[in-house]
């Protein structure tokens, strides 16, 4: 299949960076005193790039096609040695890419008035983030991979120190050095797998049968890499301390986007390259999955910061998905693919959430607030709406992601099941206390009434995280039948060589 | 046999008293003098060994030059040599330890490499009259090692060049004939027109 | 007994030795410590010369000759940088040299 | 009594080619769409622009649309009944589909649904109605209304579910929908406590449920019940790896299944969230607490007959918790003083008849007391909702009395009611209030099965728990409308001396918040009867309460039951238990249900009209009986102890120690740690002395040649 | 021999040599007035040599004392150009002090000359004098402002520990010389092949000493710190870069063509030295409070990362290579924008005087910024593709412990140059900056340029460069 524009993929991932050089180029060619001009262009341009973008991925999406399991919009070109430089997508990456799009023009808008200094950097920043984000899930080779995965760390980095909270030098810090602690292993596995393989294609090295003895090695090297991304317990930690202090747009990006990156590595390296390893680590990952959905539910119920509750609750979260991906069956994997993308929209939207009440009275305490529902009842619909779906009410996307992959999980060990499902209790403790803490109750804190309900800005930025969520909640075959081509055959693949 | 015995012993045991005390002098003055003892006694080893233009290179080039030079710049810098002594007990035991193991293996060493290597069981370069020390060496200097004896006069430019940078300095206030510049004056550079206004002057 | 190649090379030893104990135990005067290099340097060049004779080749005299060479304008360099640190500070102590550390 | 004969039980369960259709492929279709429908889209109009258009309007949308949908229930329902239809499913959007786990948005049609549809539709609308006048005062009401059609939807879905998927999305749809009217008045915190108790602790029972929806799907390879239920038989005797050990397959599966009706029908263990989700408005409770949702558990299991017919444990299990829950709340119920709280209990108690009903094999008489149930409770409910309206939001049944004056309406009504829940009848003939039919039924079909443990067990506490129901009720019409007027002088203080004991709410102090809202008539004290929107459902659920059992008697557990139920009810080969029933000899056996329950009556009279100062002394007493008793048997303060605490201390334990202490401390922070520590010591030894340097090269060289040396030699 | 061969094969040197002897006497006559013509004949010289060398026959000569062969020319056109750049920011630097003298840019040259002829060295005599040449020019550049008291330390100290690293050098040489009976490094590779021995490997080990000090690999680490602090900042700019490559060329040269027979011996002690020389670099780094320290220990992690390159064997030449040719531009960098900046006429060598750059300097600041995560070894900047090659050919070489570690030992130092984007981005400023100097500034953006995006096309030219050139090498 040719399609409609060619080098889709190359055009779709370059254009935030290119709307990124257009900013750059207009804030070097200003004069110092044009600060609100420089600003102001810079959040239009990098609004319609994100929009743009956002519709080249919808022309893509609409290109695809859903019976073919491999790969398309493929671009190949050489590069050097044996790495190339070559894109394309299948059914599992190409949702991502569109999540990633689909997202970002809310995190534009959501830092529309948030943000009031050093604009044009910030959006710089994201639509670096972008390009970077989107690449990682369009590579088909390795190295180009890495260094797209890799490369999202610096505009993360900035985005949490410069615009963070208090504590935003530990935090991002911590982050930039957990992730890169773990990548670091990774990039040794590659380089011994292109030593080995004699090249750096994923499509060929998904082929390559990998000596059964080195696959441990090899496995856990992605697996340490993926397992801070995603994150896994007990490496979990920076996610809490990046999460309370980056700013509300880059939660966003972290929960929504960042996070998954590890779950797609899982999919993409970890399964098919190294079956037999899989196998063997599965108790481990599953153990550590188990342990992640209870325990960090435990530790949300407890939290006292509004955003470090829901990073709790990421990362409890994520636990179904590598649950799900290693649980090594079609309901185990596409669970965890559709969780990932529903947490993109739940936890992206909790966070944005959380984002309209810090705007407004700049603290994250639950202690504050109190009755806000009674003050803000369009903003008391739309947080309970996300709460339910982060709880996994059925109906919203939450809930076909876990019991999906919860299934899947029952198939390899009913223990994982049940440790895990019992999760879904503590989910609906903490969220729901939180809930109740901010939004229930009569209106204790004076302070709360200054301010006015959503803005019509930030309704428009729910609209379409709302219609999301509900919409793959009810209909999660929108997201199924493109990704299952691709899944059987990964799944397939895996149980093919581990059966046998 | 035995003179060259008592010779290479006499030789050997000076050249390492000598540089032992070329360490341990209090004076740095001294220890200048004992290397020279040092130089000359192995200049000596040197002909036992049958290098004669070595042995006078080093006599005249370290002894007459560098040594001298080290003679003269311990005389220039004014310093104080009483302190010297202090602090050397300190690391000696620690010193002496290590220093007694890389002993041990390099004697070692050079026993295995005497027996095993490329010379084992050779005697000495026997003196010929046909083919003198000083006649080998510059044949082969100038031919084999053409390059790199020009790259060693790098080697010595780029000393000179060094020793100059760092060292040389006109002093401004002591004044020097510039014959140069004295023949090179003209009119111009002395003398300079300047209308004034009556009654204001020139002001700087 | 005769004086075989291991008494050239043990007597280099030595002094090899002392030339690096001269250099970290003394702890007063750099020019020492310059003195030092030279008796390093010297035990080299009886390695190579007792070598050279044994070997029969020449090619040890020769280097002997280079490193003599070097070793010459390694003492003026030496010596010059001696002589500008001392403008700068006064004194050759060792343990002036210390301004820059950690 | 009933003496028509049952035909011949199918054993075999093999469906007729049930049909599938698409909504708008034909009338009927189309019409059972637009009952499950109708009530999301008037949620929808009324959540969404409530504001916009006004109160008046989201009423009169909402529960316009519910009676559309209730009218379209009853239509399907008679058509099904009388009208020879014949079961169809509507599907409507495919859901889930991977692998064999494939689910769709569907309408199923059949006995079970199409009655579950006309009770859900009926009380639905006629709560919907009862509200108007119920909630005149409180300012958003759109958002009541739109809850409420949402509640509705989403049992709607529930019953009409044609697999476990959508089963799921009803079930936990109902416990969204209760969660928000419980918390309705969400600035008291007891509500939006008592909320999230409700919801968690159903979440445990969804936990099972979620559970057992693996296990089938593993054991069966498909979620759909029509494909499902043919495979069970074969299955029979497999077992099961769980957890580790081995069980008989089927019987765990329904085990874990049953767990999530325990949560949503309240049972034994999890059943603390029922009476507090009193919190929640009155037309609330009868909607949700006690006519449908909580049911919801009971429609499970006997949708689910033909799985618990092959698990013989997990039907005993059933029993013996049906049959404890029956006479643990009824025990609980006659200390109560909350005039709700006691209907709560009661809803508990009746939902254990249920249960062990089904646990015993009477699926048929489990639904028919459902169906009866569901008109006298939610008649009990709201007359309650008439009563607290006409005392202005009082609850406490101590500070009322004499009401029947005041109230006549109420009174009428609520005493029927209290005579349906009773069960009183006439026995050995056809003439009885509704729960005469039913209970009798229930109680009857434990005594067949009286010969193996869980039959006897569930007869006897199906006894007792008549003679507490009676009693209770019964007294609950004395505090209430008989008596001395307790609420002349009382009802300023707004602390009621109620003995504290409650961990987890404390209502009192709570009311007067809710007095605080509805506090526009605080002048005038004396009881009024309620609006006519209000009496009007009353009247019409207590004419159910009256006749419903006359009537389906025959339909349900009668002589045309087989041709009723259809394929929707199964019954194992060896159960017998409808045909049984109707022939049972021993005649004390039919005749002490109706004792008992004058007994219980009797007592009540005695104690709360002829002598109303004895039990007062005996609360007063504070006997450890009483206060057993008073204190639900301490099932709050217990999971207060346990589990809450332990939440939260493990919470705190794995955040700041496990987390912090350390993770964190002995990762990411540790490392830094030990870094800059060696750093700091790796830097100490650049100490800038030149002999220091050179030194270290020595070591370098020694070191290298002593490990060269050794390694070479 | 034939001598016109010999000296075609040598023009770069010779090229080198006349002009600086040429040059030497101009200058001479011009006085210190003149180093701006000095340093551009100076830079004329060495791009003529560079051109010369790039478009240089192969080969042998001087009865193989000189060899021809890619990686010799490889190294000495990234050298000379080094150069060039050096002798532009040391011009601007003199300038700036008001110290201007020609011999600069005249030593600059000189010290090429003897990384040339180190990087050609076919012999033990060749090696030994072209490392004195190359590091007598570097020890009087070190001491080059000599009323400066930290450079003439830092001259003092580099010229001491020196002098002993070339006195090991020499030891090791000697009885390399004693063993084998030939200083030429075929010759002893034909010795060392029948005849395995301690003696050989001990003069190996003294070799080997001598030349990690030269690139400063750990333990003979400890002057680098010093001596980039206190070295005028052009010439540390020079000796963190040329000098390690041409040296790293010669130990690849040594232990390739002379030792190949005693791998299993020189692999463990290189790795001991890579080893520990990267964790002396991530970790020195952390408690660095001046720029230049903080970079002196960047190059000795990063040259522990080189050595695994060596320790890889003939497989790791191309990635050598590479990883100088991008180390170098970094190095060069960095050291430009430390050059650029000054406040109130005072340089700024102090990290934490870098906060709030990016509120004052936004170029230089982005330019700093990926600079330094380049040497950090973040993707797609040079350094990175610099690491992936050394670590690529430790793996292929099946030293992937070290490549893990030292891919660990990474991230300790990443935090140190994170230190310095977060001071720059986060950090409020601590006030304006002087208008930086345009040849540094320009040479920093420039090598930030290619640090990214021009390394992406270059590594495409270059790579197979790098790969053709080290066919044939050590045979």
């Amino acid at each position: 299949m040719t399609p409609a524009i060619p080098n889709l993929l190359s055009i779709i991932t370059f254009a935030p960076l290119f709307g990124a050089l257009v900013i750059t180029v207009l804030r070097f060619m200003a004069r110092k005193d044009d600060e609100a001009i420089i600003a102001k262009n810079a959040k239009w341009i990098s609004l319609w790039t994100t929009l743009i973008t956002l519709a080249l991925s919808v022309v893509m999406l609409a290109g695809f096609n859903r019976a073919n399991p491999g790969y398309q919009f493929e671009e190949h070109y050489s590069w050097f040695g044996p790495i190339s430089y070559h894109m394309g997508v299948d059914g599992i990456s190409i949702l991502f890419v569109a999540l990633t799009a689909f997202l970002m023009p809310l995190c534009i808008l959501a830092s529309w008035d948030s943000i009031k200094e050093r604009i044009a950097e910030y959006m710089i920043a994201f639509l670096l983030l972008e390009t970077l984000v989107i690449g990682v899930f369009t590579s088909l080779d390795m190295f180009l991979f890495y260094i797209f995965f890799e490369g999202g760390l610096v505009p993360m980095f900035l985005i949490i120190g410069i615009w963070g909270g208090k504590d935003r030098i530990y935090a991002s810090y911590k982050f930039f050095l957990y992730t890169l602690l773990g990548s670091v292993l990774m990039l040794a596995a590659m380089l011994y797998m292109v030593n080995v393989a004699g090249t750096a294609d994923i499509p060929l090295l998904t082929k390559f049968a990998f000596a059964r003895e080195v696959q441990p090695f090899l496995w856990f090297a992605f697996f340490a890499s993926f397992a801070v991304k995603m994150p896994m317990w007990p490496v979990h930690t920076w996610l809490p301390d990046a999460h309370v202090q980056a700013p509300t747009a880059g939660s966003v990006m972290l929960a929504g986007i960042l996070l998954k990156l590890g779950g797609y590595g899982f999919i993409r390296f970890n399964l098919p390259m190294f079956p037999y390893a899989s196998e063997m680590f599965a108790p481990l990952v599953m153990a550590l999955s188990v342990i992640a959905v209870v325990v960090t539910s435990l530790i949300a119920f407890r939290q006292t910061d509004i955003k470090k509750l829901i990073a709790y609750s990421s990362v409890a979260h994520m636990g179904f998905v590598t649950m799900g991906i290693f649980a090594g069956n079609k309901l185990g994997v596409e669970g965890a693919v559709f969780q990932m993308i529903s947490h993109g929209l739940i936890s992206g939207a909790l966070f944005l959430c959380v984002g309209v009440v810090y705007d407004r009275w700049h603290t994250r305490e639950i202690a504050f607030y109190g009755g806000v529902t009674k003050l803000m009842p369009h903003y008391a619909f739309v947080f309970l709406l996300f709460t339910m779906a982060n709880v996994g009410l059925p109906g919203t996307s939450g809930f076909i992601g876990e019991i999906t992959s919860l299934t899947g999980a029952y198939k390899w060990g009913t223990w994982v099941a049940f440790v895990a499902t019992s999760g879904v209790i503590f989910s609906a403790v903490y969220a729901l206390t939180l809930f109740k803490r901010v939004m229930f109750g009569e209106v204790v804190n004076d302070e709360l009434k200054k301010y006015p309900d959503l803005s019509v800005r930030e309704i428009i930025i729910f609209t379409p995280l709302i219609i999301g969520t509900i919409a793959l909640g009810i209909y999660p075959a929108f997201v199924f039948n493109i990704t299952t081509a691709s899944v059987d055959q990964v799944v397939a693949t895996y149980q093919a060589i581990i059966g046998g | 046999m035995t003179l060259i015995a008592i010779a290479f012993y006499l030789m050997a045991a000076v050249t390492c008293i000598s540089g032992l005390l070329v360490i341990t002098a209090k004076n740095p003055v001294h220890s200048v003098l004992w290397l020279i003892l040092a130089f000359f006694s192995a200049a000596g080893l040197f002909i036992l060994l049958g290098a004669e233009f070595l042995a006078m290179l080093l006599v005249v080039v370290y002894v007459g030059a560098v040594a001298v030079l080290f003679l003269f710049v311990v005389m220039m810098l004014d310093v104080d040599f009483v302190k010297l002594r202090q602090g050397f007990a300190n690391y000696l035991p620690i010193g002496i330890a290590v220093g007694a193991v890389l002993l041990f293996e390099l004697i070692m060493v050079s026993v295995a490499v005497a027996q095993k290597g490329a010379a084992a069981g050779n005697e000495p370069q026997a003196f010929t009259a046909n083919e003198s020390n000083i006649r080998m060496i510059g044949h082969a200097l100038y031919s084999t090692y053409i390059y790199l004896f020009e790259a060693a006069g790098f080697v010595l430019l780029v000393a000179m060049v060094g020793a100059i940078v760092l060292t040389l300095r006109t002093r401004p206030n002591v004044k020097r004939q510039d014959i140069f510049s004295q023949v090179t004056r003209r009119r111009d550079d002395a003398v300079e027109i300047v209308p004034a206004k009556s009654g204001e002057g020139i002001s700087e | 007994m005769t004086i075989g190649l291991v008494h050239y090379l043990s007597v280099s030893a030595i002094l090899f030795t002392i030339g690096t104990l001269g250099i970290f135990l003394n702890r007063r005067n750099v020019i020492i410590i310059l003195m030092s290099i030279e008796l390093i340097l010297l035990a080299v060049n009886i390695n190579f010369v007792a070598f050279s004779s044994y070997l029969h080749n020449v090619e040890g005299q020769i280097m002997a000759m280079f490193v003599l060479t070097v070793a010459a304008a390694e003492a003026a360099v030496g010596l010059a940088i001696l002589v500008t640190f001392f403008r700068n500070r006064g004194d050759i102590a060792v343990d002036d040299a210390s301004m820059m550390k950690g | 009594m009933l003496t028509a004969h049952v035909a011949e039980t199918a054993h075999s369960l093999a469906p007729a080619a049930h049909a599938v259709l698409s909504p708008l492929s034909s009338g009927m279709a189309t019409l059972v769409t637009l009952c499950v429908f109708a009530p999301i889209v008037g949620a929808a109009i009324a959540g969404f622009f409530g504001r916009r258009i006004g109160n008046i309007p989201s009423q009169f949308i909402t529960t316009g649309l519910l009676f559309v949908a209730c009218a379209c229930g009853w239509y399907t329902f008679i058509q099904h009944t009388w009208g020879g239809m014949a079961d169809f499913t509507v599907q409507i959007l495919p859901f889930i589909n991977i692998d064999g786990f494939q689910s769709a948005w569907s309408i199923r049609i059949d006995a079970l649904s199409s009655t579950m549809l006309i009770v859900v539709t009926t009380v639905s609308s006629l709560v919907h109605l009862y509200s108007w006048g119920y909630m005149a005062e409180d300012p958003s009401r759109p958002r009541f209304f739109s809850y409420l059609s949402l509640f509705t939807f989403a049992m709607l879905m529930l019953v009409t579910a044609a697999d476990f998927m959508q089963l799921f999305f009803g079930w936990e749809g109902v416990g969204l929908a209760s969660y928000l009217l419980i918390g309705f008045w969400f600035h008291k915190d007891s509500a939006s406590s008592a909320a999230i108790k409700a919801f968690v602790v159903n979440r445990v029972g969804d936990f099972g449920f979620a559970l057992g929806i693996m296990t089938v799907y593993w054991q069966f390879g498909t979620i759909n019940f029509h494909e499902l239920f043919p495979m069970i038989a074969s299955h029979q005797g497999q077992t099961w790896e769980f957890l580790g050990q081995t069980f008989s397959a089927l019987d765990l599966a329904a085990f874990l299944l049953f767990i999530g009706a325990m949560g949503k029908s309240a049972q034994f263990f999890l059943h603390t969230w029922l009476p507090d989700a009193m919190e929640g408005p009155t037309p609330v409770s009868a909607l949700i607490h006690a006519a449908t949702m909580v049911t919801a558990g009971v429609y499970m299991v006997c949708l689910l007959s033909p799985l618990f017919e092959y698990a013989p444990v997990a039907k005993m299990i059933v029993a013996y918790v049906g049959a404890i829950t029956a006479i643990f709340a009824a025990s609980i119920g006659f200390t109560q003083n909350d005039i709700k709280r006691v209907i709560a209990y009661s809803t508990c108690s009746q939902l254990g008849y249920m249960f062990f009903a089904a646990g015993v094999g009477a699926y048929q008489a489990a639904m028919f007391h459902l169906f009866t149930h569901a008109f006298f409770k939610a008649l009990l409910f709201l007359g309650a909702g008439s009563v607290i309206h006409g005392m202005h939001h009082e609850q406490d049944m101590r500070k009322m009395g004499g009401l029947w004056k005041y109230l006549p309406v109420t009174y009428a009504v609520m005493t029927i009611g209290t005579i349906a829940i009773t069960g009183l009848g006439i026995p050995f003939t056809e003439i009885g209030f509704a729960g005469f039919f039913s209970k009798d039924a229930i109680i009857e079909a434990a005594w067949t099965q009286h010969n193996t443990p869980q039959g006897m067990f569930a007869f006897i506490m199906g006894i007792a728990a008549a003679l507490l129901t009676s009693f209770y009720s019964w007294r609950l019409v004395a505090m209430t409308f008989h008596g001395k007027k307790h609420w002349e002088h009382a009802h300023d203080d707004h602390h009621h001396d109620v003995p504290h004991g409650h961990a987890s709410s404390e209502p009192d102090a709570d009311h007067a918040h809710a007095h605080d809202d509805h506090g526009h008539h605080g002048h005038d004290h004396t009881p009024h009867e309620s609006p006519w929107v209000m009496l009007t459902p009353l009247v019409v659920l207590a004419f159910g309460a009256v006749f419903a059992g006359l009537i389906f008697a025959p339909y349900f557990i009668g002589e045309k039951a087989h041709e009723f139920w259809g394929h929707a009810i199964f019954t194992g080969p060896h159960n017998e238990v409808l045909h049984e029933m109707h022939h049972i000899t021993e005649t004390w056996v039919k005749l002490l249900p109706l004792i008992v329950t004058l007994l219980g009556m009797a007592l009540a009279w005695y104690y709360y009209i002829l002598r109303p100062n004895l039990p007062k002394k005996m609360a007063a007493n504070d006997g450890p009986v009483y206060n057993f008793l008073y204190h639900k048997w301490y099932f709050d303060e217990i999971y207060q102890a346990t589990f809450v605490r332990m939440t939260k201390i493990l919470g705190d334990f794995f955040w700041k120690v496990l987390d912090i202490k350390i993770i964190d401390n002995l990762g990411p922070n540790g490392a830094a740690w030990s870094a800059l520590k060696s750093a700091k010591n790796l830097v100490k030894t650049q100490t800038g002395y030149v002999y220091h340097y050179a030194f270290a090269m020595f070591l370098g060289v020694v070191g290298l040649l002593t490990y060269v040396f050794w390694m070479v030699r | 021999m034939d001598f016109n061969l010999a000296l075609n094969l040598a023009l770069p040197e010779a090229i080198l040599a006349i002009s600086s002897l040429l040059i030497l006497v101009f200058g001479a006559f011009r006085g210190d007035k003149g180093m701006t013509s000095v340093s551009a004949l100076c830079g004329a010289a060495l791009i003529g040599a560079a051109f010369a060398a790039a478009f240089s026959h192969q080969g042998s000569a001087f009865s193989g004392s000189f060899i021809v062969d890619g990686v010799a020319l490889f190294a000495k056109v990234a050298i000379y150009v080094a150069a060039v750049f050096v002798i532009v920011l040391g011009q601007g630097y003199f300038d700036r002090l008001g110290a201007r003298r020609f011999e600069f840019p005249i030593i600059i040259l000189l010290a090429a000359l003897g990384m040339s002829m180190m990087v050609s060295a076919g012999d033990l005599i060749a090696l030994y004098v072209g490392l004195e040449l190359q590091s007598l020019a570097l020890y009087v550049l070190a001491a080059f402002r000599r009323d400066d008291a930290k450079s003439s330390e830092a001259g003092l100290k580099y010229f001491v520990l020196g002098a002993l690293s070339s006195g090991l050098l020499l030891y090791g040489a000697s009885l390399i010389y004693g063993f084998a009976g030939s200083m030429n490094f075929h010759v002893i590779a034909e010795t060392a092949t029948t005849n395995l021995n301690v003696g050989l490997v001990f003069g190996l080990v003294f070799l080997i000493c001598g030349l990690a000090f030269k690139v400063s690999a750990a333990p003979f680490h400890m002057w680098t710190p010093d001596v980039y602090e206190g070295a005028p900042t052009p010439v540390v700019a020079f000796a963190a870069g040329a000098p390690k490559f041409a040296a790293m060329v010669l130990f690849a040269r040594v232990l390739q063509t002379g030792f190949e027979a005693q791998a299993d011996q020189w692999r463990q002690v290189i790795l001991v030295l890579s080893v520990l020389s990267f964790l002396v670099g991530g970790l020195g780094g952390l408690m660095q409070k001046d720029i230049k320290r903080l970079l002196a220990y960047s190059s000795i992690a990063n040259m522990g990362y080189a050595l695994l390159a060596v320790a890889a064997g003939l497989g790791g030449i191309p990635s050598l290579l590479m990883f100088f040719v991008l180390y170098m531009v970094d190095t060069l960098g960095l050291f430009s924008a430390q050059m650029s900046l000054s406040r109130k006429g005072e340089p700024v060598t102090r990290i934490d005087s870098l906060a709030g750059l990016s509120k004052t300097n936004m170029p230089l600041t982005i330019a700093i910024t990926i600079l330094a995560l380049s040497v950090l070894g973040m993707p797609p900047f040079g350094g990175f593709w610099a690491k992936y090659f050394v670590f690529g050919a430790a793996i292929s070489a099946g030293l992937w412990p070290f490549a893990a570690a030292g891919l660990v030992a990474s991230v300790i130092s990443a935090f140190y140059y994170l230190r310095i984007i977060k001071l720059m981005w986060f950090d409020a400023s601590g006030g304006e900056m002087d208008k930086s100097p345009r040849e540094a500034k320009w040479i920093a953006y420039a090598a930030a340029a290619f640090s990214f995006p021009v390394v992406i096309a270059f590594l495409i030219f270059v790579y197979p460069l790098a790969q053709t050139a080290a066919q044939g090498f050590g045979s």
